[in-house]
């Protein structure tokens, strides 16, 4: 217990963390400090990139086994039915969020992030905890299910006005053909069609300084959440509520998951994280194009400025320290 | 005589683009001139650039077209402006070099 | 009947964009754009973004209003652009699809 | 009687820039704004920035002139729109601020 | 023969190559995956300087012998006269192209690939065949006089309007002072004053990252390249044919010069390389002001679209195998 | 005196130098090389970054000492009222330049230069001296009193309108809450929480590309000032003269300083270069804001174009040999 409380204590002091809270900080103040929106774009895309290649070139070492494609499945049931379902209902009957909101909120939570994900990896890593090689191809996995979830939810739920044929096509055009989708299966391949010679060569760019960029990225992060803190005033104690309470929900459901399909606990805590994070690279265009009627701001400030900091600063120890019971003891 | 030429200028958030340049190119117009890069306030509130999502980036549409063309865009246009954000408006154009008027895309 | 609309486009440097958003904002106008990377010359000779600081860059405000809102925000802009560069035109707008008249910011 | 103002607004491929602000000098304008980045389609096809060449990207020049010289810049503009892809459009100026009339650049 | 099937098949699972037909198909298929214009400037800025800075300190280690300036003149008259010539010719006489863009595109197949080199080089690295370390320095020096030869023959064909001095005063500016002869020559010049010393400071930059940068940057390529692939149906099948088989005659004039001037078997391919690759970042900006007239997107689309693709698919492997078998059998 | 001219000359040949050079050569002839402006802010934004964080980590390994509040206090004392100050009168008397100018250009040269900062360390590890660690710290200090001490010059001398108090609301906030301070500061405090473990994570992003990375930005630097070169005919010989000068005098000044807080001579010579550089990172937005009547121009040409240059090719060795003959003579 006392070494999990030091991993934690240290995840918090580690320079990624402290670069999205300096983030946050400079947000809020409102300092200047900006960082060029096509710089930010081009972080986000070499994430997307070291992390799928990375990911590929770990499935390659290891092979397709049947774990794999059992935890794949579960991933896809939680993706797709469950979480966008739990967090749906929960806006639904708790919030009383209106039906097209409450889709689009759930799409985002029925997603993963990537960027999460990413921290829970350093995490582990720093922690000396090793985990199975195919949850990166997991992730990938997740990204469109639980997109496709959440607008099928507010679609059903009949309130929507007719829906034009077109958007719908332009929305799933995103979920499978957007950036993140397209680049982190495409560097996924890649990395498993090269494996460890392909690795080598990319390791220098892909791997070395992979924690300093992800440093800078979550200082943008941390100054585009610390700039929206002020609308979490208008959005009312539910939402904010929903946003801390539904990953932990989504992360207790992660490791039980995860111990039915036999994890081990580093598998188990990414599978959590998976679970509990929500997304805002991937899911907000495609959600924008199904269901225009929704308000884009709400689900991002949710996602990325409550659940997001949430998950990187406390939830991943806590997800980790629950995998660790629930699994090991 | 000629029919008077319309400088119509759109702010649209980009992710509806493709379907706005759709509607403007069956409306007619021979061309469009796309910047791609606005923030701005409005009945939607603030949107600014976020750099990782497309979903709160502006974009400005400028097509030069005759009365005609500018109509339909502007019938064109105001559904896709009920769901989406942005603004149109259309100005008169005194004189104009460059556009080639029998060509429409 | 419904007053006339003005398209109102300030080329502005970058730093004093705060202040004008805010006079713009006073004068009653219910949405802005900003083009934020733009170039040029004028009484100040030329002045270019140069990367590593915000003093040279200009940007471009686009504010549809009313007459009334544009003939404030001309005012106010006035003593600004006395101290900063930049240059404001006042033009007719014919008509426009996506303005929201009663909400102000 | 002061001479009426005019909006000259040229989009222009990039790599023309510099004849053009020449002709745009010339013709007396005491200042003009250039917006970097556009992409477009016309007659010559499609024309969207590469990244690693200027050949396809577009740029935006604004020009705030008395109708002398913007009759001026319309003239020296056509031979050169010929040649390279673009499209010019004079319109009026209801009024301006932040003009300094007999400054020629 | 088995092991240059070998190299040639280990060059098509290389993570440069994979990401660039990662690019193409997902240009193709339209993915919204695409990278900030202003990240690819800065990325060709970096190979530029890259490519340049190490090879003038392999000039440096070297220094200029009568082997470097006999095979500067050789690739000096090839990329003036006779390649522009061959390509105006083939163009004219066989593809009835008109005059303007016959010399247009004569202009990029007379000037050099910069990155179609850098992937040659690399191939010959992973295959352990070494090269003369003045080739980089050869590039340079054919980037410019293979665009003027083009531009020079569109002009003579005198079917073009009576040229205005001032564009032509301004593409010789351009092809002495645009960008990549700028930065290509300038960082040719500091790599050979720093030398070793140099090096050892700049290769955790300019080294050890360059595969990965490489990579993005031909995934770039591959997204323009595989968005212009339905401009080839509008093209008509002789440019098709042109942009393959140009290259394959360059190639093997360029081996065949190579052994007059006694180059080794990885200068001989390197040599083939720059013969066979056509500009695309370089002359299209020269070929614009002085050629009006011509079409841009011509010339992009067959060099960037069709020669460049073939060459580090299939090219450079071949031009390998030749020099192989013609210099050193 | 022999190894003092080796060393100079060294540094005249080292990369960084040399891109510098080699941009102010392509800005002088007008060549078309140039950085994408999103590229010359990331840039920048990676070099504070990178030189904060490494000054935070090196703070924690030594600790806050008695020798350094003795430097920060001579630094602030220096940076808020001797260099404006002298800066001030010499413009005003010397020079009759109005009181509104002299007091914009006196807040630049009171401030620091990162980049010349950053130059003179790598000066000095090449040279194999060591210098205090807490030298980064007291550059982060001397950010803002200079500027506040120009524009209190300039403002006090009353030729200046009635001040708007939101625009000096605006100045003080640009001072203290700009890009440059928020994150200088920002990466100084995670360096120095995060201490050698966090240096280890971080190296291969912000230790190994430095100098690369610092060499294409000198690249830009030097474009842009070889661009402004021809605005030095209109500036005026005094100024040109006072751009020298001042950082000769101010460097003077900085080692006899030095000497009395009992720098080492790799401290006394930073402690000079920081009097002696003139900031055209942080200095000119809050100036703008706070004086607009000031002419921007005239103090970046001054500080970029004539201080930077003279700074890096000749004052750091010049500061250096003083720093040598007073301190350890
Ligand atoms: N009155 C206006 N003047 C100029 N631009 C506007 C105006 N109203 C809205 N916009 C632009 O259109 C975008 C969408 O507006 P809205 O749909 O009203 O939120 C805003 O982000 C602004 O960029
Ligand atoms: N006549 C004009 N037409 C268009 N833009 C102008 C004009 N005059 C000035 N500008 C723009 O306004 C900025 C500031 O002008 P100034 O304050 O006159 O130096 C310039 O850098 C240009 O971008
Ligand atoms: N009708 C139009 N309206 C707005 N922009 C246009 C129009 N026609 C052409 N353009 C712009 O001008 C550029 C060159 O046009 P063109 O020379 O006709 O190919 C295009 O790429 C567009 O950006
Ligand atoms: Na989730
Ligand atoms: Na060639
Ligand atoms: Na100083």
């Amino acid at each position: 217990m006392q070494g999990l409380l030091a991993t934690a204590g240290e995840n918090l002091v580690s320079p990624a963390i402290l670069f999205f809270a300096l983030g946050v900080v400079a947000g809020l103040v409102r300092s200047e400090l900006a960082v060029p929106k096509e710089l930010t774009a081009g972080l986000s895309l070499y994430l997307l990139l070291a992390i799928g290649f990375r990911g590929g070139a770990e499935l390659a070492r290891e092979g397709v086994s049947l774990a794999f494609l059992a935890a794949a499945l579960a991933g896809l049931v939680l993706g797709l039915i469950v979480l966008p379902g739990v967090a749906f209902a929960a806006l639904r009957k708790l919030g009383r969020v209106d039906p097209v909101n409450a889709g689009a909120i759930a799409a985002h939570y029925g997603s993963i992030s990537v960027v999460t994900f990413a921290t829970a990896s350093t995490f582990l890593a720093r922690a000396g905890v090793p985990h199975e090689g195919f949850m990166t191809a997991i992730m990938a996995l997740m990204e469109a299910p639980g997109v496709l979830g959440g607008i099928l939810l507010a679609r059903m739920s009949g309130h929507q006005k007719p829906a034009e044929p077109g958007r719908i096509g332009a929305a799933l055009r995103e979920t499978l053909l957007g950036t993140a989708p397209t680049l982190l299966l495409g560097s996924l391949a890649i990395g498993a069609l090269t494996g460890g010679k392909g690795m080598e060569l990319m390791a220098p760019f892909l791997v070395d300084p992979f924690q300093g960029v992800l440093s800078v990225f979550l200082l943008d992060m941390g100054l585009t959440a610390g700039r929206r803190l002020g609308d979490f005033a208008r959005m009312g104690r539910f939402l904010i509520f929903f946003g801390i309470a539904m990953p932990v929900l989504a992360g207790i459901l992660g490791v039980l998951v995860a111990r039915v399909v036999s994890l081990s606990v580093g598998g188990a805590t990414l599978f959590a994280v998976l679970a509990a994070s929500a997304s805002y690279i991937a899911a907000p265009a495609a959600v924008r194009l199904a269901l225009p009627q929704a308000r884009p701001d709400l689900a991002i400030t949710l996602s990325l400025g409550i659940t997001f900091p949430f998950n990187i600063l406390l939830g991943i120890p806590l997800y980790f320290a629950l995998a660790h019971r629930i699994i090991q003891g | 005589m000629q029919e008077a030429l319309k400088r119509v200028e759109i702010v649209l958030e980009a992710l509806a683009l493709p379907a706005a340049l759709e509607i403007i190119t069956k409306a007619g117009a021979t061309g469009y001139t796309v910047i791609p890069q606005a923030w701005g306030r409005g009945a939607r509130g603030e949107r600014t650039d976020l750099g990782f999502s497309e979903v709160m980036r502006n974009a400005l549409i400028i097509v030069i077209a005759p009365a005609g063309v500018a109509e339909r865009i502007t019938a064109g246009m105001s559904p896709l402006l009920a769901d989406y954000a942005g603004i149109l408006t259309v100005a008169n154009v005194e004189s104009c070099v460059g556009l080639v008027p029998g060509d429409t895309l």
